[in-house]
């Protein structure tokens, strides 16, 4: 059990939430929310948005039921978390795109705070297209080179793939699958964080399979992030 | 501690009553590095098939008020790669070790038990009762004829004691129990899932590809209970009792009804420490209760 | 509004397809107290017998995991007084009256049906599935054969629209349907309650007298689905869909997976005005797709 | 909806939920509460504990499921009530004694407290049992004569049944047939309010069906208070 910081609405049902404690965890890993004790059974699984020294961050849309009823929750409530799961984002060299669409822009954050760090990163241009507004207008800047955004547009248009060396890619799967097309055109390779319904989250019940070229994966376990040409037929 | 949790299911001894159930604990592997599975008083296998499975395509997963549908039609690596990689794995842990089998054909449940039977598995289930998978197994689990004639063929070649899983889709369940028990059956099991469905109403078309599913969870609880109780009233093997079981409490409810053991499913997605708690909590119970033994309670109800 | 929510059930109109269930609505009069009963599409009656009926004695409800046992035993104060009392009340209220009609045996089903030929009923729902009375009822719903015999003695004296309501717990639900269809009926409902129970484990006891009990509620809504839309395939007589059924959503849900008309039951007891705010959210949901006929949604899945 | 504006743990699993609005009902009458939107299904009944021009309270047991969430909420959550439902405690005159154990002290509360300003009430005597702790001490003595309380043992042998012209009783069966008992056996009176399973609470499923000597009645409706005489076999 972990107890609710804050939960804050930072967009139209979207929503920051902060619990205190010492979690661990890598940018692209996941963990599982368990929303009520008793309603509903299923944890959902939730990208990590931020980890710092003594607390975690979620950034979520209220959506279905589950996120619904975790949006009511404030201060001081509780709440269950399992993680981090899934394997998270490989470790890169280079001049890298960070490209998000919607809530695909949750586990960027991190792993562009992570990454603009790293002494072998030359850059970290982050792209995100939401379809009506940008949340965090301010955050976003601090945790890349140069950041871009679009509102109502494809943002994988505005990716000058051949600059970098590797592309992360986190949102619909469309968006995912053009930035793949437009880095095979180009030799770039593309990692992308797709979603599965999930029940256990650690790679037993086999509900979260996905098949890839090099036959079925679990993506809580295997994934989420994979290569994408793993993952999409062009 | 003067009370102890052993259960005797036939000749052999379980060392409590709490059973992973197939398909919600894969191999054991993924909730092992959770708390020592060796904890519990057995594991079941997934649901092996004689060559290695793909599964369903599309949604696999849908949760309803208290309940999951899913869909996940077998998925599993067939029984040789079960028996090469992944029994040598299960046999490590100091628990007993039941292999879940599931079959289109006669034939291939045949083989699948002739496959397994130099292995040293401690018991096989039957599963004639799977609703997620188009040809087979629940078929077979429909009508007591052809599941007593399924388990007659299985009993001649098996050399592991056979215990059949049921489904709460048969005509008449306690019917259905009886015949495996006279075509030589060791034990029962039941209840595997629901067939159910769920509708996307925005898409206006079923949420799962095969447009039906399978329920489990807490929803179905008192249905499976009341299927526990009058098949284990009805039959004198031991019966293995599960659907819907979220805590010590419930499978209390189970021994009550008649089970002997008892199998623990979606709550292992719910909280994967569950088959822990539960067998602690059960012990908890018994000691507070002065139950010395489950045998004082099994059935009572 | 350029949508109507008006269902054709054979040649019967109904103003929309959301229908009380019988048992949780008593006649009407104390949810015309929450709003005007008459939004509804129709008034199922409490299940009748022929003499007065005092019920089950001990507890009559257990709560479960999103679902509800009860116990009632059809508690009712016999078919004359309902002719006599209740129905000049509900007749007051503009929308469709079905009567619920229970019975022990053969003739006391015949002598119900007698006693109501002739008042202004719109409907019979023929009540072959209840599990909380020892004698009759639902022992004519498992077997297609039982089933349809009791629909074609109906059928033969009867003058008004009978629809058979089927059990859950029927050995195969679809052939009950067409045998019901085959002999006569006019339409089917489903399902009644799940035959189920609970156990006190403190008491070491069965939570109810007569241990089996019906189980309701949004548990068993993936069932009962499945059954619907499995049934409406199957007959061509208009079929009544209920089971969980909690908001407009789910009455979708069983529309779209074949129901001409739905029931809500359980729902009444967890908020009062469901039956109101459930002919209002389709409405709108049919205003906003813009879905002028029911027609156009029934049995697209 | 209606927003709680307190519940305070007043003794071992017991709490006072008080909720701010107006609020209808009479001593003796109870409404229905429903503690989450989801889970559980059912509402529970709670009678009134007391009525104020703005708030109404309740005085409840965390015993089940139910009102062990009740028991988690706090002020500026959302709660559902329905009522007031049922009969209620009937009008009376002269010398009243109230008997109550456990949470069945509960609606005696505004009970005494009304009767207490009736200028055809002498003297309103309240006589309380509970198991291990007498809870709200303050509160009792001033809705009463005079108060006296018994912490295990049985209430009802504190009461001298022949001064009084009428005696209302709320508690586990065992204690109202004692004072039905005693009751007849002095020629007085005593209302008895009994407890069952609900699930409508307005008289239209039949859960709650109790059998009296007039036959079948709905606790929910026709009840909670009955005649003592006419639920137990003496
Ligand atoms: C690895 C991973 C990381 C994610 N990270 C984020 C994030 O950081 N922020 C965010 O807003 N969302 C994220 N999602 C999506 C999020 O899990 C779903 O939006 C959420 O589960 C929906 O739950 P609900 O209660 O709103 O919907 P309901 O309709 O009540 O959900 C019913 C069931 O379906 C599952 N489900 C429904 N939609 C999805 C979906 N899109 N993906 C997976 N399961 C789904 C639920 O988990 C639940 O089991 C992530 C998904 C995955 C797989
Ligand atoms: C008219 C009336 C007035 C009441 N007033 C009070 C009061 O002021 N304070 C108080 O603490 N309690 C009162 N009760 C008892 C209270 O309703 C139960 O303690 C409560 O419903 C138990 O719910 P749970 O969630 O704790 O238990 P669970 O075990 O989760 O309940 C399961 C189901 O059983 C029902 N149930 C369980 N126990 C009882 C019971 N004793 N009586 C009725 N239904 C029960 C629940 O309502 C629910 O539907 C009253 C009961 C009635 C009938
Ligand atoms: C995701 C999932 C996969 C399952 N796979 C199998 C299987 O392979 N073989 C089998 O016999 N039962 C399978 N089952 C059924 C369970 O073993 C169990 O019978 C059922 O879920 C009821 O128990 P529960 O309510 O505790 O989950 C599966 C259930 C679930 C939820
Ligand atoms: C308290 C209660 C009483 C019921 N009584 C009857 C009855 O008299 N006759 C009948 O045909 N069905 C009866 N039912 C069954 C309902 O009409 C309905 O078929 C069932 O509850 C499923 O729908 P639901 O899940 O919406 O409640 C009763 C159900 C409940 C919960
Ligand atoms: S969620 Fe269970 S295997 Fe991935
Ligand atoms: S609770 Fe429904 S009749 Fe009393």
């Amino acid at each position: 059990m972990a107890i609710i910081k804050s939960n804050e609405r930072v967009g139209e049902g979207i929503f920051l939430l902060e619990i205190e404690g010492i979690f661990r965890g890598k940018p692209g890993q996941f963990y599982m929310l368990k929303v009520n004790d008793e309603y509903p059974l299923l944890s959902r699984p939730i990208s990590i948005f931020e980890i710092t020294e003594d607390t975690i961050k979620f950034l979520y849309q209220s959506s279905g039921e589950g996120t619904k009823i975790l949006s009511r929750k404030s201060e001081g409530d509780a709440i269950y978390l399992r993680g981090p799961y899934g394997n998270g984002f490989p470790s890169v060299e280079g001049k890298i795109a960070l490209v998000g669409g919607g809530m695909g822009a949750a586990p960027l954050y991190e792993t562009g705070k992570q990454l603009l760090k790293k002494p072998a990163i030359t850059t970290v241009d982050l792209f995100l297209g939401f379809s009506y507004e940008l949340v965090l207008k301010d955050k976003w800047e601090k945790i890349s080179s140069r950041f871009f955004y679009d509102i109502g547009g494809y943002v994988s248009n505005l990716v000058p793939v051949s600059n970098y060396d590797v592309i992360f890619s986190c949102g619909p799967d469309v968006m995912m699958k053009k930035m793949t097309e437009a880095g095979k055109a180009n030799g770039v390779p593309v990692y992308v964080s797709i979603e599965s319904r999930m029940a256990c989250g650690i790679g037993a019940c086999l509900t979260c399979t996905c098949h890839t070229k090099n036959g079925n994966r679990k993506v809580c376990k295997d994934g989420p992030v994979f290569l994408g040409e793993d993952i999409y037929e062009l | 501690m003067s009370c102890n949790l052993r259960v005797k299911f036939n000749h052999m001894e379980f060392k409590n009553p709490i059973v992973a159930a197939s398909g919600t604990f894969g191999f054991g592997e993924e909730y092992n590095e959770v708390y020592e599975v060796e904890t519990l008083g057995g594991i079941c296998s997934k649901g092996l098939t004689l060559n290695a499975k793909e599964g369903n395509s599309g949604i696999r997963l849908w949760e309803t008020p208290m309940g999951i549908l899913n869909s996940i039609g077998m998925e599993n690596p067939g029984v040789k790669e079960f028996v090469r990689k992944e029994l040598p794995k299960m046999k490590k842990y100091n628990t007993r070790i039941i292999a879940n089998v599931g079959g289109a054909t006669e034939e291939e449940y045949l083989t699948i038990i002739e496959e397994l039977n130099d292995t040293d598995l401690d018991m096989i289930e039957l599963n004639i009762s799977c609703p997620n998978v188009k040809e087979g197994c629940m078929a077979f689990g429909i009508h007591e004829k052809s599941a007593a004639n399924i388990v007659k063929q299985v009993k001649r070649i098996c050399r592991h004691p056979l215990v059949v899983k049921l489904t709460p889709n048969a005509e008449n369940i306690v019917k259905v129990a009886a015949s495996c028990e006279a075509a030589g059956a060791d034990g029962i099991s039941l209840i595997n899932t629901f067939k159910a469905m769920a509708v996307d109403i925005e898409k206006r078309k079923a949420v799962f590809e095969n447009v039906y599913a399978g329920l489990s969870g807490p929803a179905i609880k008192p249905i499976a209970l009341q299927m526990v109780h009058e098949v284990s009233k009805a039959v004198s093997i031991p019966v293995i009792g599960m659907g819907g079981i979220m805590n010590w409490k419930d499978a209390v409810e189970f021994i009550m009804a008649g089970a002997h053991l008892v199998q623990i499913g979606t709550v292992n997605f719910v909280n994967p420490e569950a088959g822990k708690e539960i067998v602690l909590g059960l012990q908890n119970y018994m000691e507070k209760e002065g139950i010395k033994s489950i045998d004082e309670i099994r059935g009572i109800v």
